[in-house]
């Protein structure tokens, strides 16, 4: 593929997923209704075709100059002078990163979902959802101006509400999306006030102009730093970070591949992403950069300790996620772009494989509590494989795709920031934890489920058509690092030196850095090695007995499955207590009593006096004839006394 | 001006409400047709005005004008015209006169009352919006208010005879003071004029009378303030909203109460410059109560059109906002807000009549679950909720935000910013509110007291669809709009140097 | 003698005659009526062939004949044809006394002619009494409890206020020497050197006119009277009451203050604002009170209480017109026809009213609001032609009552009398309340009793001709704004 | 100076009289005591040189009005009853007072633009001329002749049965 | 202090207020309509007291009196004319009595 991708087709990137929810919603659903499969059909297609020029769009942006490909836009918003909005695209090598990993894991999990949702009533609004989201994303990793990346990013939350919602007939599921939508929304409050403060300041909204007016030092100072904090916060809500992680663990009411897309591997890094795309005006703001990096660590660690002693799969998942989100923040914050986006690739690919795994192994019990599983190793040996390689993965074991971009942050951090290196150090231990627990808690020792149940049949190994994508990303899972082992990774995001490859294999175990005894690898793979035994030690060989330590721990136990009482803060203290039953139910008895109690007692008052008035009228002619003289007296009165 | 289209925009419907209240022996069906096709001739024509409108940068401000002399003892004239501002009040009045002759189809109570009723009130709407002369204006402002006052109290619900009555109270109150201003105005100017057009161009500071124009500049605003509403002006729209029929409903949200923010801009703002700019900040702070307060005081609704009424409330608020930023983009964004609020709340409560009507029950508490039971009405309702959080790719999304962007940047009025952000507020409990009125009505298990609930039918989806297409349609191409209303921001931000 | 000017008052007076005598020799009795129109119809066509002369003193300065009396008098001829018009059904209840009940509606309305045309007091004093004994009478005409207790309370407080009114004028002759109204301004006028308010007698010979004469408008708090005769009296003669007498009322005032205490502008200034007070009181109690009423009759004697408030706004404004704006040597010419106007509109707007509800309540035996429920069903057009009316005296577009107002206050307005155009907006808000508890009474409530109501073609016909009017005044007022300014710009005396 | 003792005499006795007629309980002393009022009255008017006016007053107010009022009193058997007073005795009378204390201090307080000629004298021709001649009240007399039409009709009307 | 247009008009005020006072305290409409008399008699006192004092020769006030004692009588007439039929229908004329239309 010599030839360089024509503009049509890049546009087509975002635009075929576009048409296919178009599709489906507008034609299948209506006339095809009982033809499901199609609409899953069509948007496979689609998002088929996205992934190749998605390729081929990476494959021109490697080698154009400055990897940057010009493509014209379209007015969106234009009034005179005052303001213009382009419609554009922005075709960096972040671009085509994302656009990767947004088509292939969109790819894999909705192939994987033809499995999954076989037979749901909805199939036809699950595709056309997904095909909105996908096209959503691809827009917002793709566009140029920052007005309108905040409408996808919008769009993509959107597309999360309706997904998390998707039994909507279950109140939990309605409530997660609701939370979640508003729970974002707080953090978009700060993106959109970022979005004004920088066009009242700059007249622009395009993002490379921002750039270079960052880079340039015309945009800087305190509302460079506000800009980028407001930017930030909305990356807070989105990619969930503390302290507004709260609406993530409960979207794992929506069905799984969505968790898996969405809530793993795509939307929620597109916190990330923001930062990354806006990366030069935290550059230039300390104080910007310092926030992100501390947001992220401290998320990294405190989302883990709650993983730890969750009971639901996907809630341990969930966790885990906002604590490697946390870990990307901390990334970027510390050392750039290439490291922080490099975790989001790798760990779009193991934890969306996480996620397929958890749905695969709740497709074959009914659930996803852990304590209704066990032993599923034997029935389910390729969701057993891939899990594994995954939580490998994720634990960060050598040479496995999350070893490599967890220890360039270590790296980083320990050279910026070093508190938040020991807390990073903990967390990874804590990860290879929880990770284990899961996996052993959910393939080993013997199976504790309720045969009886409603889901009648025995546990079973899950179709092909949902196998087949979990082999694919197991094998992204083991593989993606190696991109970066040369530094040919960070080095097309603009960042890092270049080294051969047997020499980066093994770079991390050679040097050893300034105030470590050992090379960083070795510790983090120690670190990472005492977890997965502890796990071992507890779940599987039961040489502690989970009890007893719980028992140990109780008041810390408390405090994680509790979630440290963040839900109880934010729902019924401040939500429920402060503003609906306090503030706004002060403000709406001051509405009615107040202001139209007011209106009302206007109006009474009018009338009250016109029925004490009309008692002069007693029907006695003299009285009416006294009034006349009386009135004549008053007015001399009145006249010689005001003079 | 070969053409008097904008006269016979405005008098078909009144036409159709003559033949429909005077000719006897007619059926209600046929009444519904003459309806029908007496709203959808002026639509035809305002379409017709929208794309013949010249939006070129040197056009006439004002287009299609017809100017007769009409009272030449006070020099009333019979002005009417359209400017980039108005124009797409005029379309949207017209298209929404017509989708609330199909929304009322049902109507089977002294259907030719109603439709006669409907048409008038379509007429004198209209005629708020094209007319250029200030007692002409305020002759169509206050008709109004007598169909108005039959509509709700005859085919109303709950407390209608009340709700009717403050409305019409309400309005008249502040229509007497409109009126003191009006008159205050016409004997500043020097001849005394009532032209909206000439006395936008007349220097009044050195012509002032024993009477200061800050007092005229208020005593408009308040009157137009009771239309807005702005709070705390506001009590009458909830009472309105909730008891009114549901085709009143979507007008009233849809283009009465623009008639607030319309003649806010082309009368307060536009006559009085400098009163606008030193009373902005107050204005702004109103701006602000209006869309916090309203917006909390929706979430403690209870009534599923009551709820919906105090969103307007709210979503005004941003409408002020855009106009006392007094930027260019600001008020282009008020414009665009009005429009699209009419298209959204519209549809909000077109559709909260079918829920109502459809299950008899309006009480949020008392819904649920319908989702299954009417997925149709669940998906436009969604789709219109959507469109009231602000919601991108809506046009709810793209006026708040370009009211956003102007407001924040404004520099006519100092302080602004921190307005803009306490307005931003508002679309997060935009959101809340929305989705808790979502979650509660449609979410949730199905309820076997709606299982003998129906969808909507044929009709009531096809007047929905053309709400969502036009939702949808400003919301990605707002410059079919902008494009419009710039041309009418353009002289009046000029005022302050915009 | 110029007997040619006094045509019109003059084919009246012969008509009155000829109605007694022809009541007297036919069994017909239908015939009155039309010769009463007749009569009408040939005062109008002499009145309208003078329109527009110069004019002119006749009966040594006893009477002007210039347009403003001529459109007072077509109007008030006017009215009369609609008043014997709705009278025809309510006059055929009687066995007797037919003849008289039309002479004595034609000598009531000679009265109010020569009321307007009055230009010396003693003529307005004697005018005045005419117009005034022919009404105790009308209001007495039934006989029944309410209407000779209505014509009791009328004729005590009418004399009391007569004596008033005398005394008054007997001041102010005391003090200018002369009961001609030019002359009294001449005399004023010198006068004025001296200081006029440490002269109290003339003051207190004003206050008490002001008293004599706002007992005719009903004017607050001389209006006592005026409900309870409303009441009692035969709804055509409260009719003519509140739409004749009070307007009769204020084409005298109007005369007698713009001719003769014009100047020095002090004096303006003293009556406008007596007169802005009064119609601010005037109107918010004629409001207030009027929203307990659960008579028709009695609501709209109060609403009729509150219009007067209205129509003192436009004296007041000629009252400070001229005050804060002096001409020296002459007086300049009424530029005020907004009240004018505003009486045509109001008596459009009393006349639809009280048709209608001689209409309804001659079906319905009963003036109680509530009894109007489903007039909407029963009689659609009658209910139709009440709204109208109700909502011009509100004064809603696109009525005459709104044209009305707008011009009145406009006249407020330019002298300065903003606070009051405030005050009287807001009480037309508060008016809309009761007005629309008929409508909706009306409209809205179930009918009690089943049946058609049915009129007469007199009955529809004035009704019709009210409504047209109303209609016509509110749309293209420009015709009757012509006459009005003609009429006071060819102000006379 | 007989003229000023003619003028207490009769103003005490006018005023006496008045009161007597707002005062006394026996109606048709109290029309007796009006009848004398109005004899005063008439010697007031002489007083001030209106010998024909007098004339009229006794006439048309002792002659006329006095004997209606009488006949009226028979007619509704007031004299049984008695004349009481209502319950704004309080109120009035100080309202009568206000309004006494108004006029009078207006009165006083007025330079009134007295001339010191001599009155006319008989007034009778010049007032006939007055009323009937060419420069004069002719037409108020007529319309006072359409206005005693009235009250002749009206009257007849009123007082006959249905 | 000699005798002048002073006195008269106190005198004329005097009998005024007394038949003013008549005319709102007393019960019987007989007695009302004699004190309206005594009003209207009082103000005449005070226009031919003017007429006298002010423009003796043109007799002005007391064409005005002539006037005024026709409108008093036919006040009376008509006044009277109404006594007697609200006794015919009522039984009495005592004002107190006659409030039927009220408020």
């Amino acid at each position: 593929m010599e030839t360089v991708i024509p503009n049509e087709l890049v546009w087509l990137i975002f635009l075929l997923p576009l048409l296919s929810f178009a599709v489906i919603s507008l034609i299948l659903r209506p006339f095809f209704s009982n033809k499901p499969r199609l609409s899953g059909y069509i948007s496979i297609s689609a998002i088929f075709g996205s992934f190749i020029l998605s390729i081929w769009a990476l494959t021109s942006i490697l080698s154009a100059p400055s990897h940057e490909l010009a493509i014209p836009d379209f007015n969106w918003l234009v009034i005179d002078s005052a303001i213009t909005i382009h419609l554009g695209l922005i075709m960096d090598s972040l671009t085509a990163v994302m656009l990767i990993v947004v088509t292939l894991v969109s790819l894999m999990i909705q192939m994987y979902s033809q499995g999954y949702m076989q037979g749901d009533p909805s199939y036809h609004r699950y595709y056309a959802y997904m095909s909105l989201f996908t096209a959503s994303m691809l827009g917002l990793v793709m566009v140029d101006n920052l007005l309108i990346m905040f409408v996808f990013w919008e769009l993509v939350g959107l597309c999360s509400y309706l997904l998390i919602g998707f039994w909507f007939h279950r109140p939990a599921a309605a409530n997660a999306a609701k939370k979640a939508f508003i729970v974002t929304r707080i953090g978009d409050f700060g993106f959109l006030a970022a979005i004004l403060l920088l066009l009242s300041k700059t007249g622009t909204l395009d993002i490379a102009q921002l750039h270079s007016l960052a880079i340039a030092g015309t945009l800087a100072g305190t509302v460079l730093t506000l800009a980028a904090i407001g930017i930030f916060l909305g990356a807070v809500g989105k990619s969930a970070q503390f302290p507004l992680h709260v609406w993530l663990p409960d979207a794992m009411e929506g069905p799984t591949p969505v968790s898996a897309l969405i809530h793993a591997a795509t939307m929620v890094a597109a916190g990330v992403f923001l930062v990354a795309r806006m990366f030069p005006l935290f550059e230039h703001s300390e104080v910007a950069l310092l926030t992100v990096a501390i947001i992220g660590g401290l998320t990294a660690i405190f989302a883990a300790t709650m993983g730890l002693v969750m009971t639901d799969i996907k809630r341990v998942l969930a966790y885990s996620t906002i604590s490697q989100l946390g870990y990307m923040m901390l990334g970027l914050g510390v050392g750039g772009i290439a490291i922080g986006i490099f975790h989001l690739f790798n760990h779009a690919f193991f934890k969306a494989l996480l996620f397929l795994g958890a749905g695969s192994v709740s497709h074959a019990t009914g659930t996803f509590d852990m304590r209704q599983m066990g032993g599923l190793r034997k029935v389910m040996p390729w969701t057993y494989a891939t899990f594994l390689i995954a939580s490998l993965s994720i634990a960060g074991i050598w040479p496995l795709a999350g070893f490599w971009s967890k220890d360039e942050i270590l790296l980083s951090s320990i050279n910026n920031q070093p508190i938040l290196f020991y807390l990073a150090m903990v967390t990874v231990f804590m990860t290879a934890f929880y990770m284990f627990r899961v996996v052993f808690l959910t393939f080993g020792g013997q199976y504790r489920g309720d045969n009886s149940g409603s889901h009648s049949a025995r546990p079973h190994e899950s179709p092909s058509v949902m196998i087949m994508p979990m082999v694919v990303l197991a094998v992204l899972a083991v593989g993606s690092g190696w991109l970066n082992v040369t530094g040919g990774f960070s080095q097309f995001l603009g960042g890092g030196e270049t080294r051969g490859f047997f020499e980066g294999l093994f770079h991390g175990f050679t040097h050893t850095l300034p105030g470590l005894p050992i090379p960083l690898a070795w510790i983090s793979l120690i670190l990472a090695g005492l977890g997965i035994l502890l796990a071992y030690a507890i779940y599987s060989a039961r040489w502690l007995s989970a009890e007893r330590i719980t028992r140990l721990f109780a008041p810390l136990h408390m405090l994680f499955s509790r979630k440290y009482w963040f839900d109880e803060l934010y729902e019924h203290i401040i939500a429920r207590i402060v503003l609906l039953k306090g503030l706004f139910a002060g403000l709406k008895f001051f509405d009615s009593r107040g202001i139209d109690g007011a209106v009302n007692g206007i109006a009474r008052t009018t009338v009250a006096t016109g029925r004490v008035i009309r008692k002069a009228q007693t029907g006695q002619l003299q009285l009416y004839g006294m009034f006349i003289i009386l009135g004549v007296v008053a007015i001399i009165l009145a006249m010689y006394l005001s003079g | 001006m070969d053409f008097n289209y904008l006269t016979i925009i405005i008098f078909l419907p009144l036409a159709g409400a003559a033949i429909i209240a005077l000719v006897p022996g007619l059926s209600s069906r046929l009444i519904r047709y003459v309806a029908a096709i007496f709203t959808l001739v002026p639509l035809a024509i305002s379409l017709g005005l929208f794309a013949a409108f010249d939006r070129s940068a040197g056009a006439e401000v004002f287009q299609f004008q017809e100017k007769v002399s009409w009272i030449p003892a006070i020099n009333a004239n019979y002005h009417l015209g359209v400017d980039g501002l108005s124009l797409p009040l005029v379309v949207l009045m017209a298209l929404l006169g017509f989708l609330a002759v199909l929304i009322s189809w049902k109507i089977n109570l002294r259907v030719r009352e109603y439709f006669a009723w409907l048409l008038l009130l379509e007429t004198s709407i209209l005629g708020v919006f094209v007319s250029l002369d200030l007692l002409l204006f305020f002759i169509f402002w206050e008709i109004e208010i007598i169909p108005m006052y039959f509509l709700i109290s005859i085919w109303g619900a709950g407390r209608k005879e009340y709700s009717a009555m403050k409305y019409v109270l309400y309005t008249l109150f502040g229509g007497a003071l409109i009126l003191a201003g009006i008159l205050g105005l016409y004997f500043t100017t020097d001849p005394h004029s009532l032209s909206m057009v000439d006395i936008a161009q007349t220097d009044l500071a050195p012509l002032v009378t024993s009477i200061p124009l800050a007092a005229i500049f208020f005593l408009l605003l308040a009157g137009f303030a009771v239309k807005l509403p702005i709070i705390p002006l506001h009590t009458w729209l909830p009472d309105a909203h909730t008891d009114a029929p549901t085709a009143v409903s979507v007008i009233l949200a849809g283009t009465l109460i623009k008639m607030g923010g319309y003649a806010i801009i082309r009368i307060c703002v536009t006559i009085f410059p400098q009163a606008t700019q030193d009373y902005a900040p107050l204005l702004l702070t109103l701006a602000a109560v209006n869309v916090v307060y309203g917006a909390a005081v929706t979430l403690k609704q209870t009534d599923i059109k009551r709820l919906i009424a105090y969103s307007s409330i709210s979503h005004m608020g941003f409408v002020l906002l855009g106009i006392f930023a007094l930027s260019k983009v600001s008020l282009v964004g008020a414009g665009l807000q009005m429009f699209s609020h009419g298209i959204i709340t519209g549809l909000l409560f077109a559709v909260a009549g079918i829920v109502m009507h459809n299950t008899k029950e309006r009480n949020i508490a008392k819904l649920g679950g319908l989702a299954r039971q009417m997925p149709a009405i669940a998906v436009i309702f969604t789709i219109a909720g959507l469109g009231a959080m602000g919601v991108p790719s809506t046009s709810g999304f793209t006026a708040e935000v370009t009211i956003f962007l102007g407001a924040f940047s404004s520099n006519v009025v100092s302080g602004v910013p921190i307005f803009t952000i306490i307005c931003l507020l508002g679309i997060l409990l935009a959101a809340a509110y929305i989705l808790w009125l979502l979650q509660r009505v449609f979410f949730g298990p199905a309820l076997a007291k709606f299982n003998h609930v129906i969808d909507a039918d044929r009709l009531e989806k096809i007047y929905c669809a053309i709400f969502i297409a036009l939702i949808f349609l400003v919301g990605l191409y707002p410059m079919i709009l902008t494009d419009v209303i710039k041309t009418g921001i353009a002289p009046i931000a000029a005022l302050f140097g915009g | 003698m110029n007997l040619e000017l006094l045509l019109p008052e003059l084919s009246l007076l012969i008509t009155a005659i000829a109605v007694i005598m022809l009541d007297l020799f036919t069994e017909r009795k239908g015939l009155l009526a039309v010769v009463s129109i007749v009569g009408l119809a040939i005062a109008a066509g002499f009145a309208i062939t003078m329109w527009g002369t110069d004019p002119q003193a006749i009966f040594n300065n006893m009477l002007a004949v210039d347009n403003y009396a001529l459109f007072f008098k077509l109007l008030f001829l006017g009215i009369a044809v609609l008043v014997i018009l709705v009278s025809v059904d309510y006059v055929s209840k009687f066995v007797h006394f037919r003849g008289e009940y039309h002479a004595l509606v034609l000598l009531a309305t000679l009265g109010m002619m020569l009321m307007a045309a009055a230009t010396d007091l003693i003529s307005i004093f004697v005018a005045l009494e005419l117009a005034a004994i022919s009404f105790y009478v009308l209001v007495g005409f039934l006989k029944d409890k309410k209407s000779t207790e209505a014509s009791l309370k009328f004729v005590l407080l009418g004399g009391i206020a007569s004596a008033v009114l005398l005394f008054g004028m007997a001041l102010t002759f005391g003090f200018t020497g002369t009961t001609q109204l030019p002359e009294i301004a001449l005399a004023v006028h010198e006068m004025s050197a001296q200081g006029l308010l440490s002269n109290p007698g003339l003051i207190l010979g004003i206050v008490l006119m002001i008293a004599g004469f706002g007992f005719k408008i009903a004017a607050v708090p001389f209006h006592m009277w005026a409900p309870d005769v409303y009441e009692g009296a035969p709804t055509p003669i409260t009719l003519y009451l509140s739409v004749g007498s009070k307007v009769a009322g204020f084409a005298v005032i109007l005369r007698v203050f713009y001719s003769a205490f014009a100047l020095p502008e002090t004096l303006s200034l003293d009556w406008g604002m007596i007169f802005a007070i009064l119609g601010a009181i005037g109107m918010t109690l004629g409001n207030v009170v009027a929203i307990q009423q659960a008579n028709i009759k009695r609501m709209l004697a109060y609403s009729s209480i509150a219009h007067a408030g209205y129509i003192m706004i436009g004296l007041a404004a000629i009252g400070l017109s001229i005050g804060l704006s002096p001409t020296t040597d002459t007086l300049a010419p009424l530029a005020q026809s907004s009240i004018l106007f505003y009486v045509v509109a109001f008596a459009l707007a009393d006349l639809a009213a009280f048709i209608s509800v001689i209409v309804i309540s001659g079906k319905l035996g009963s003036d109680q609001i509530s009894d109007y429920a489903g007039m909407g069903k029963q009689a659609p057009l009658v209910a139709l032609a009440l709204t109208l009316g109700l909502i011009s005296l509100i004064g809603l577009p696109p009525t005459a009552g709104f044209i009305a107002k707008f011009y009145i206050f406009s006249d407020a307005v330019n002298n300065g009398l903003l606070w009051l155009v405030i005050i009287a907006v807001l009480n037309s808000a508060i008016s809309a309340y009761y007005y629309l508890r008929v409508v909706k009474v009306m409209w809205l409530n179930e009918p009690a009793r089943e049946g058609k109501v049915p009129s007469s073609l007199a009955l529809r016909l004035a009704l019709a001709i009210s409504c047209l009017g109303i209609l016509l005044l509110g749309i293209v007022p420009t015709i009757v704004m012509k006459l009005a300014e003609m009429a006071t710009s060819m102000f006379g005396f | 100076m007989g003229l000023e003792i003619a003028f207490w005499v009769l103003a005490v006795v006018a005023i006496a009289a008045a009161l007597a007629v707002v005062t006394l309980r026996n109606v048709f002393r109290a029309a007796l005591s009006l009848i004398l009022c109005f004899l005063a009255v008439a010697g007031i008017f002489v007083t001030l040189s209106a010998d024909f006016l007098a004339a009229v007053q006794i006439l048309i107010y002792v002659g006329a009005i006095a004997v209606l009022i009488i006949l009226a009193i028979m007619l509704t058997r007031e004299v049984e009853r008695g004349s009481l007073s209502n319950k704004l005795v309080v109120p009035v009378l100080i309202s009568a007072i206000l309004f006494f204390g108004v006029a009078t201090f207006a009165m006083l307080n007025t330079s009134w633009p007295v001339v010191s000629l001599p009155p006319a004298e008989p007034t009778t021709a010049l007032l006939a001329s007055k009323l009937f001649g060419e420069d004069g009240f002719i037409l108020t007399v007529e319309i006072a002749a359409i206005l005693l039409l009235a009250t002749i009709i009206g009257a007849i009307t009123i007082v006959r049965e249905k | 202090m000699s005798l002048g247009l002073e006195h008269y008009l106190v005198l004329s005020a005097a009998l005024f207020s007394i038949g003013l006072y008549g005319a709102l305290t007393k019960r019987s409409a007989v007695v009302i309509l004699m004190s309206i008399e005594l009003m209207l008699n009082a103000t005449n006192i005070a226009l031919v007291a003017f007429s006298r004092y002010i423009v003796p020769v043109l007799l002005t006030g007391q064409v005005f009196t002539i006037f005024s004692i026709v409108v008093a009588a036919a006040e009376a007439t008509v006044g009277l004319a109404i006594i007697m039929a609200i006794y015919r229908s009522r039984e009495t004329i005592d004002t107190t009595k006659i409030d039927l239309m009220k408020w």
